[in-house]
């Protein structure tokens, strides 16, 4: 039996919003990046069902390079990371926060 | 020649014809004096005589043009802002000569001249610095009295009304290095300038009204209003603020009169004149009392004809002119300074004029100011001659004596005395009787204000009587009451040449106009009557409105002021006059004349008191000045700095507080911004999901 | 189609092509030679294909590619490729010209600053890169290609940002910008799947055929969240609040240069972005009535300008105040978005914008190398230290007043003009709030550009100022965005003209 | 072409004078200003304009068109052209430049070139403002001004500097903002029968009555709305009572020459535009708020002349007389009458002179004695007469001594605004005006006292003497040119005329119109 496909945009709906909580609550920000993750999944469920749904590819098309996407910045991000971690000692991302005002 | 003179044509006809002259020549000697003074011999004083002299003779002229029969001139000389076609006013500069013009330009150009050479002996001789500065004043003077005297709009005469009181400003501050002086300067200008912001709206008001300032002519501002009254043609006049007419016409005439009683010392204006005796006594004698002064008087007469169209301008003028008469003589009563009490004397007897003035009594007002002109200028300057033998001393209580020394000035100076007291058959006599006898025969046709102002005449004759013989007594007779007295500097030629020439004019100017015994010779023989009148010309004087007798019409008609004249004989009062004046001659003589004389005014008491302050009148204008407008002022200053200004730094300072909570948004935690983020996405999406319907 | 002659239609995205291959070739000569510093060669290459590439832009435009050609009115000319993926047309070649005219400032500007620093090939080609993104960003016509361009853009620039690894700032930048970047492009990402969602369709054409044959039906809440979720993260990339916490922060952080690049360049690739897909695609009355985004924009463009400039006011350090001044200037070059109230003619409404950002390229590039200036000079950041600056160097203190009043709206250059052509269009679109804020925020940042003005000519040096040393490069920049920025006014008529035209093509 | 080369040979000698060492800049930049001065000087022989600029049937002299950029539907254009009402401003600006320059010699002893350089720089823009016709180009020009004049002060200005230069750009590009907004809702209320911004376009448009509605605000309540904008705006540059407060301040710290050309010539920007704009454009507007406009200009004069008063700074006494003169210029403006108009606009230049005049012998005063403050001196004739007596002569001049160029200013304006039809109780109106005549000459007569007569006083630790030379030779020229104006106003007064007429005409035109509307709304009431 075909699961309705409203259930897909909650399903992403939740995820999305998961991930948003761990934004706002994470202060690893290796963490972080784990939620920024889930952002992109979720929009990903929602790219591929509908894929499904209009029947065309164009969904699962853009989901992939939303992948590869994602994988990219993981690298950028954890090069940031490690860029901070040497000059803070620390991967806490409240910790720097020496420019504010 | 005589046939000429039968056909009533001019004699000298130039004379009338080069009248501007008389301005002229002093602009250019101020010119002069102004880029090359310093380098001048007597520091300009030469170019000044000449320039003075020059115009004495051209005024003389001038004066035998007229008498001989020439018509009156009036032409334009100048356009200062011409109006656009049909719409503004054009402003011009222009030049009228008629009898009362050319008479008061040969007063104004005799005395400067005279007052001039008397500088020799006061400044020059006296080795004073600054000299360029004092005769380039003086030609700058003389020139803008010239210029107001022959003006022919109330324009113009406004502009030099003015000019002659920066003169005044000037020449009072001459010993600028004072205290006193400057300060006497400044409220001279201001007082006066208090009247001409009367005169001014006065100006703007007749431009207003009739499209023209003209003085003369059919289509002056004068003849427009004769007419709008007499035959109801008031196309030519607009009036505003719902005025009637003569309403207008008597409002106009009052804020002029502003300037009037301001220039000419008239309560409550007068009390710049006797401050203004900090300057040098040449100055006074030629500004402050014989011609600047008599500006204002002249104003009058000059639009005489406007004026006699408002019975209840009249009535003001004749009121406040026999108050000032008697209010100023009181004050005259106790000052100790000889200079003092000629300037409350200055002050009362153009209070005289005014009186004469407003009691239809145009020929007196014009010949008292003749007169007045001669004799008051002769006693300045004989004070002036005593200040020098005393050393710049002016109290009379250190005077005494001085008759011994100072033949030629005690002579003189008793000649403007016994003129000024109204002694017959002294000049002062013959026309302080004419103004008398003119207020009391239109009081008594049937006007009770003219009588009150009679009233106050009347007794300020006593009162002149009285403090003019108590100075001649204090300072000539007697014994010296100080060293200086007893030796005092003599004086020279310069000196005395002008008093002798206007101690003889004392004697001999009442002539002219012997009203007081006009039943007696006749009225054709009374000289300046018929002068004014202008008899001895063509018949343009009237036309344009400036004969004596038009004025005498206009006076008695219904639409203007419609005064009428009792019939009374002129001896009757004359003998009144002159009793009223020799009683107090008498008095002073027995309370001033011995060695030891008693200070018998210290026995008034309070009353002393009240006139040596001048009836406190000019604490009160202080008190207006710093009292009231200068807190106004601060508290003014306050309100800009606080509140205005205020509110525009505060409205800075708000934005600057802003900025700084403004700027606290950005608190440096990551996560803070990605909260902030989330959280105006979210109130985007709420107020869109509301406004959308999405929900 | 074209009016490129003889040349194929591939040829049409050569600025960006120039500039990916320019990219390669610097990676190339530090692989030939990885040991060495070739400063002069590499940055000799990176502005060789800067240059190279503004030329061919300004040669497109000046030639008519994608334009409208005077034969043919109604066809807009664009060059459409890959299946119209992509396309050139006047507005992305007037976008192309800003973002080029930034990167060859910027590239000139970096060749004393990053002197002594280590990886100088991975900086210039992590630039060329971000600036080939850009030029992408122009040409993109589907989300797709929209979103990888934007990534092309962020990524070098989240990299670059952090450039300075041995510096705190630097580094906790480039986290910031990171940070709030992964967060932004996934809410982008959300929003475009979103459409995807509601239309089935990812290129603009096709979404727009959607709009125009009967719509989205009742999905029409979902479509607004969308749209909604693609301003965020639109708005992200032009800075605008409350999208815009990083950027003070990065700005700072970041090395001079770059922050003149991202505030400038990447800017306006946000902006090109939201004109094609807002005027072009969302101007349908499907969209419209689900989500009324003119509305959006403007309660963008108040905020921004306004939280923008007050926070500026009482900043102390010059590079901050730009930050903020960077980010109001998004607001202003909001109200093009924001009065399309069909008050006036679209073109002319939206050519403000367009007009307004390529002044700004200039003098506010201009401003930052000023900053790059002073911090190659080493005199600090905070606003006392460039006390008494105009004595020592008056040509590079003259030109930054240039900017500033330029920023200001004064008549120094050319962003007087484009301000009050704002102010008109935000009068014309009849939303009186916009003028107002505009004219408030105008005056209140007249007072801390002033302020620096002050510091530079007014102020007297607290202590010794000695400056020696006047790097070539540094200046030639500078003193290009100053001459441009000051021809802008008088020859503000070229910039209007082509700002027209290119509105013309989405309006 | 001649106004083209008067821009193009201003601008040019400042950048020159920015490139010459300090120590040769005042001469040459003095020298170089000698060459607007002969332009200008050619330009008055050959000066042919007829009507006003702005109005049909005006012709412009020395015009000239050339397209700028094209801007939707509009043309921008470099169109430029004096009339009689611009011409003797711009002859103003170019003199007093040239003597505030003479006048710097003396107290401008650091950063020359730089100093005069932007004198030279402002000089151009004040220049722009008075000739350009084109809306936007004018604009230009006038928001020019500000940024020479924000230095002038900032740098070279006395203590509190940088405050007062600050406050004067802020508050000055605000009004200029708001009177932005203002004109654009007449242009886009204008709508399609407008091609162009230029000021003739825009007021011949409206005087066609083609102003629509905009925004679905009617066309009445539209010309309103622009008519109380544009004045907001330019009150601030008058600066008209309360809009005042940046003045004293810009004055006072300003350095002496900078405050001659404050009150001579940018102040007279805003009555320039008051009449450009609000009076020439829309004067049923005007008219139909004559008395709170010309309450508001006795308010400014009263005001003005109390604060004066209350001021012991010389400097802060002229400049608040300044608010007090412009008062004059409001009340003349706003009276609708061929001497009410001719006279405001001779007014500004007069008062440019006079305030030149004053504020140049305050600034020689202060070069010798080192204070400005009423109490600190005394005396001053005695070591400085020749500065002391024009000084009196130039505080005569502002009092409206007759036969000097403010008399006849003030005169023209009181006979003007007497005798207005267009104001009720014009006569009232005029009357409380003209008691700022015997305020002014208090305050003045009060300063003189205390500061030139009297016993001597002053502490310093050197001799004070005489001022050199060319301190005092401005001075001369300008009381030369004051009495100049004052003897022969019909020198520049005729062409004046000749351009405020069509406006006085025009106005009286729509006074039948309003006069019949506020009946209606009068009616209405009812």
């Amino acid at each position: 039996m075909a699961v309705s496909i409203e259930w897909y945009l909650f399903l992403s709906a939740a995820i999305f919003s998961i991930g948003l909580f761990g934004i706002l609550t994470q202060r690893n920000a290796l963490m972080f990046l784990m939620s920024v993750e889930l952002l992109l999944n979720a929009a990903n469920i929602n790219l591929v069902a509908f894929s499904l749904y209009w029947g065309n590819l164009t969904g699962q098309l853009f989901a992939l390079i939303v992948i590869a996407l994602a994988a990219a910045e993981v690298a950028i991000g954890i090069g940031i990371i490690l860029t901070v971690n040497r000059n803070f000692d620390n991967i806490d991302v409240t910790e720097a926060a020496t420019m504010r005002w | 020649m005589v046939g000429a003179l039968a056909a009533g044509v001019p004699l000298f006809g130039p004379g009338i014809e080069a009248a501007e002259l008389t301005a002229l020549f002093p602009l250019l000697t101020f010119i002069i004096i102004v880029f090359f003074g310093s380098y001048l011999p007597l520091k300009g004083a030469i170019p000044g005589i000449a320039a003075t002299g020059g115009a004495l003779l051209v005024s003389l002229w001038g004066v035998a043009d007229i008498a001989t029969g020439a018509g009156p001139r009036h032409e334009t000389l100048l356009t200062f802002v011409e109006g656009v076609a049909g719409e503004g006013v054009t402003l011009t500069f222009g030049i009228l000569i008629d009898p009362l013009a050319i008479l008061m330009l040969t007063i104004v150009s005799l005395i400067s001249f005279l007052v001039h050479i008397f500088s020799l002996g006061y400044m020059n001789d006296e080795g004073e610095i600054d000299l360029p500065r004092y005769y380039a004043g003086l030609s700058l003077f003389t020139f803008s009295m010239m210029a107001f005297v022959f003006s022919d709009n109330l324009l113009m005469s406004f502009v030099f009304f003015e000019l002659v009181g920066l003169c005044s400003f000037i020449l009072i501050g001459f010993w600028f290095r004072e205290a006193g002086p400057p300060s006497a300067a400044k409220k001279a200008f201001l007082v006066t300038r208090f009247g001409d912001y009367f005169f001014l709206i006065g100006v703007v008001a007749v431009l207003g009204t009739f499209g023209t300032a003209q003085f003369a002519g059919s289509e002056s501002f004068v003849t427009i209003a004769t007419e709008a009254l007499e035959t109801g043609a008031t196309e030519g006049m607009t009036t505003f603020l719902g005025f009637g007419e003569q309403a207008w016409i008597t409002v106009i005439g009052l804020l002029v009169l502003g300037g009037v009683l301001g220039k000419s010392a008239q309560f409550p204006f007068h009390t710049w004149l006797p401050d203004a005796m900090e300057g040098p006594t040449p100055v006074s004698a030629l500004i402050h009392a014989a011609t600047m002064v008599a500006a204002g008087v002249y104003l009058v007469a000059r639009m005489y004809g406007f004026y006699v169209l408002s019975p209840t301008a009249l009535s003001i003028i004749a009121l406040v002119g026999g108050f000032t008469a008697f209010f100023a003589a009181t004050m005259a009563l106790v000052k100790q300074e000889l200079k003092q009490v000629l300037a409350y004397s200055t002050i009362s007897q153009y209070g005289y004029m005014m009186l004469a003035l407003g009691g239809g009594g145009y020929v007196a007002a014009v010949f008292h100011l003749t007169t007045h002109a001669i004799f008051k200028a002769l006693l300045f300057l004989g004070a002036g001659s005593v200040i020098i033998a005393m050393h710049h001393k002016e109290n009379m209580w250190e005077m005494g004596g001085l008759r011994s020394e100072m033949r030629v000035t005690y002579l003189t100076f008793l000649a403007g005395s016994l003129a000024l007291a109204g002694i017959f058959p002294f000049a002062g006599f013959w026309s302080k009787d004419e103004v008398l006898y003119e207020t009391l025969v239109h009081g008594l046709g049937g006007s009770p204000v003219l009588l009150v102002a009679y009233t106050f005449g009347a007794l300020a004759v006593v009162l002149t009587g009285f403090y003019t013989f108590r100075m001649v007594f204090l300072t000539f007779h007697g014994e010296p009451r100080s060293e200086l007295a007893e030796d005092p500097e003599p004086v020279r030629w310069n000196v005395k040449f002008p008093l002798a020439v206007l101690g003889v004019l004392s004697v001999v100017a009442g002539f002219l106009n012997m009203g007081v015994l006009k039943d007696i010779i006749g009225e054709e023989n009374l000289f300046l009557h018929e002068f004014l009148d202008g008899v001895t010309m063509d018949a343009d004087l009237d036309a344009a409105g400036l004969s004596a007798h038009h004025y005498a019409e206009v006076l008695e008609s219904n639409f203007a002021a419609g005064y009428e004249v009792a019939g009374l004989s002129p001896l009757g009062p004359g003998a009144l006059a002159t009793v009223l004046a020799v009683v107090p001659v008498i008095g002073a003589w027995y309370l001033f004349r011995g060695p030891d004389v008693d200070p018998v005014m210290t026995k008034l008491g309070g009353l002393r008191t009240l006139l040596m302050n001048n009836y406190y009148q000019d604490e009160y204008q202080v008190w207006l000045a710093t009292g009231v407008t200068l807190p106004i002022a601060k508290v003014a200053n306050k309100f800009d700095q606080g509140i205005i200004d205020g509110l525009v730094d505060g409205t800075g300072g708000v934005s600057l507080f802003a900025g700084e909570r403004f700027r606290r948004i950005q608190s440096g935690v990551v996560t803070n911004y990605a909260a902030l983020l989330t959280l105006g996405f979210l109130l985007l999406v709420l107020i869109f999901a509301l406004v959308g319907g999405w929900i | 189609m074209s009016s490129l002659g003889t040349l194929p239609d591939w040829a049409a995205t050569a600025p960006a092509l120039i500039l990916l291959g320019t990219a390669f070739v610097v990676l190339l000569v530090d692989m030939v030679a990885p040991d060495e510093q070739n400063s002069v060669m590499l940055s000799g290459v990176s502005v060789t294909g800067a240059l190279l590439a503004l030329g061919t832009t300004i040669w497109y435009l000046l030639s008519g590619t994608g334009q409208p050609g005077a034969g043919d009115l109604d066809a807009n000319g664009a060059i459409e490729l890959f299946g119209g993926s992509l396309v050139v047309d006047g507005l992305s070649l007037f976008f192309a010209a800003i973002i080029t005219s930034v990167v060859l400032m910027v590239v000139l500007a970096s060749y004393e600053y990053l002197k002594d620093l280590p990886n100088q090939s991975e900086y210039y080609s992590l630039v060329l890169l971000a600036a080939t993104g850009m030029v992408m960003v122009t040409f993109a016509n589907s989300f797709v290609t929209a979103l990888i361009s934007i990534e092309l853009v962020s990524l070098p620039s989240y990299a670059l940002v952090a450039s300075l690894k041995t510096n705190k700032g630097s580094a906790e930048a480039g986290l910031k910008y990171f940070l709030i970047g992964a967060l932004s492009s996934a809410i982008f990402i959300y929003g475009i799947s979103l459409i995807y969602v509601t239309t089935g369709s990812l290129q603009f054409d096709a979404v727009t055929a959607v709009f125009e044959n009967g719509g989205v039906g009742e999905l029409s809440g979902l479509l607004g969240l969308g749209v909604l979720m693609i301003i965020g993260g639109v708005g992200f990339k032009i800075a605008a609040v409350p999208f815009h916490f990083w950027a003070p922060d990065a700005y700072e952080g970041a090395p001079a240069p770059i922050s003149a690049f991202i505030s400038s360049a990447s800017k306006a690739a946000g902006f090109v972005l939201a004109f094609r897909i807002f005027v072009d695609v969302f101007s349908y009355s499907e969209v419209t009535d689900a989500i009324d985004w003119v509305i959006a924009f403007q309660i963008l463009a108040i905020v921004t300008m306004t939280v923008a400039n007050f926070a500026a006011l009482k900043q102390t350090k010059v590079k901050r105040i730009l930050a903020y001044s960077s980010v109001a200037h998004a607001g202003y070059v909001l109200i093009a978005l924001a009065a399309l109230t069909g008050g006036a003619d679209g073109a002319f409404v939206l050519g403000s914008g367009l007009a307004h950002l390529m002044v700004y390229g200039f003098m506010n590039t201009g401003a930052f190398l000023f900053i790059a200036l002073t911090e190659y000079w080493d005199i600090g950041r905070q606003i006392e230290d460039f006390y008494g600056l105009g004595r020592q160097a008056p040509v590079a203190c003259g030109a930054m007043t240039i900017f500033l009043f330029s920023l200001a709206g004064l008549p120094l250059g050319g962003g007087f003009l484009s301000k009050f052509y704002l102010l008109w269009v935000s009068i014309e679109g009849e939303v009186a709030l916009l003028g107002i804020a505009l004219v408030a925020n105008s005056v209140v940042s007249l007072f801390y550009y002033t302020g620096i003005v002050k510091a530079l000519w007014v102020e007297e040096p607290a202590g010794e100022l000695e400056i020696t040393q006047y790097p070539t490069g540094l200046y030639a920049a500078i003193v290009l965005a100053a001459i441009m920025t000051v021809l802008l006014l008088p020859g503000f008529g070229v910039v209007v003209e082509f700002a027209e035209t290119a509105a013309g093509m989405v309006a | 072409m001649l106004i083209e080369l008067l821009v193009a040979v201003t601008l040019a000698s400042a950048l020159v004078v920015f490139m010459a060492p300090d120590r040769i800049a005042p001469k040459l930049a003095t020298a170089l200003s000698l060459l607007p001065l002969g332009i200008v000087a050619v330009m008055w022989t050959q000066f042919d304009a007829a009507g006003n600029a702005l109005r049909a049937g005006g012709e412009p002299a020395f015009a000239s068109t050339i397209e700028w950029f094209a801007l939707g539907q509009y043309t921008i254009q470099w169109q430029v052209g004096v009339d009689g009402v611009s011409f003797p401003l711009l002859a103003l600006t170019v003199v007093l430049t040239t003597l505030a320059m003479v006048s710097s010699w003396t107290p401008i002893d650091e950063r020359q070139s730089q100093f005069f350089g932007l004198m030279l720089v402002m000089e151009t823009a004040l220049i722009g403002v008075f000739t350009a016709l084109d809306f936007f180009l004018w604009f230009v020009f006038w928001e020019g001004v500000l940024i020479p004049m924000y230095f002038l002060i900032s740098v070279w200005g006395g203590p509190r500097r940088k405050y007062a230069g600050t406050k004067f750009l802020l508050y000055t590009n605000l009004a200029s903002l708001v009177m932005f907004v203002g004109l654009f809702v007449l242009v886009l209320g204008l709508g399609g029968s407008l091609t162009e911004i230029s000021l003739p376009a825009i007021t011949q448009a409206l005087e066609a009555g083609e102003l629509g509605s905009f925004a679905g605000i009617e066309a009445d309540t539209l010309r309103v709305v622009a008519f109380l904008l544009l004045f907001l705006g330019f009150a601030v540059k008058v600066p008209v009572v309360p809009f005042h407060t940046w003045l004293p301040d810009a004055h006072v710290q300003a350095p002496t020459p900078v405050s001659v050309m404050l009150a001579g010539v940018l102040l007279k920007m805003g009555t320039y535009a008051l009449l450009r704009f609000n009076f020439t454009m829309l004067p049923d507007v005007a008219a139909d708020f004559a008395e709170i406009l010309a309450a508001v200009g006795l308010i400014s004069v009263l005001y003005g002349a109390m604060l004066a008063m209350a001021q012991s700074d010389l400097k802060r006494i002229v400049a608040y007389s300044s608010i007090s003169s412009m008062g004059y210029v409001i009340i003349g403006l706003v009276a609708f009458t061929p001497h009410g108009m001719g006279g405001a606009t001779f007014q500004m230049v007069s008062h440019g002179l006079i305030s030149g005049l004053m504020f140049m012998t305050v600034g020689v005063l202060y070069n010798t004695t080192h204070t400005r403050m009423v109490g600190d001196m005394g005396g001053l004739a005695d070591r400085m007469p020749i500065t002391a007596w024009i000084f009196v002569a130039g505080a005569f001049g502002y009092m409206g001594l007759p036969l000097m160029s403010g008399f006849v200013a003030e005169v023209l304006v009181f006979i003007g605004a007497f005798e207005s039809t267009v104001i009720a109780g014009a006569p009232l109106f005029t009357a409380g005006a003209m008691f700022g005549i015997v305020l002014v000459a208090g305050y003045l007569l009060w300063a003189m006292q205390r500061t030139l007569f009297g016993p001597f006083e002053l502490e310093t630790d050197y001799e004070v003497g005489r001022a050199p030379l060319h301190d005092i030779a401005p001075l001369a020229v300008l009381l030369g040119l004051v009495i100049l104006l004052g003897v022969q106003p019909d020198l520049i007064y005729e062409v004046i005329q000749d351009a405020v007429a069509p406006i006085v005409d025009s106005a009286g035109e729509s006074l039948i119109v309003s006069t019949d509307s506020l009946s209606e709304i009068g009616g209405e009431l009812l």
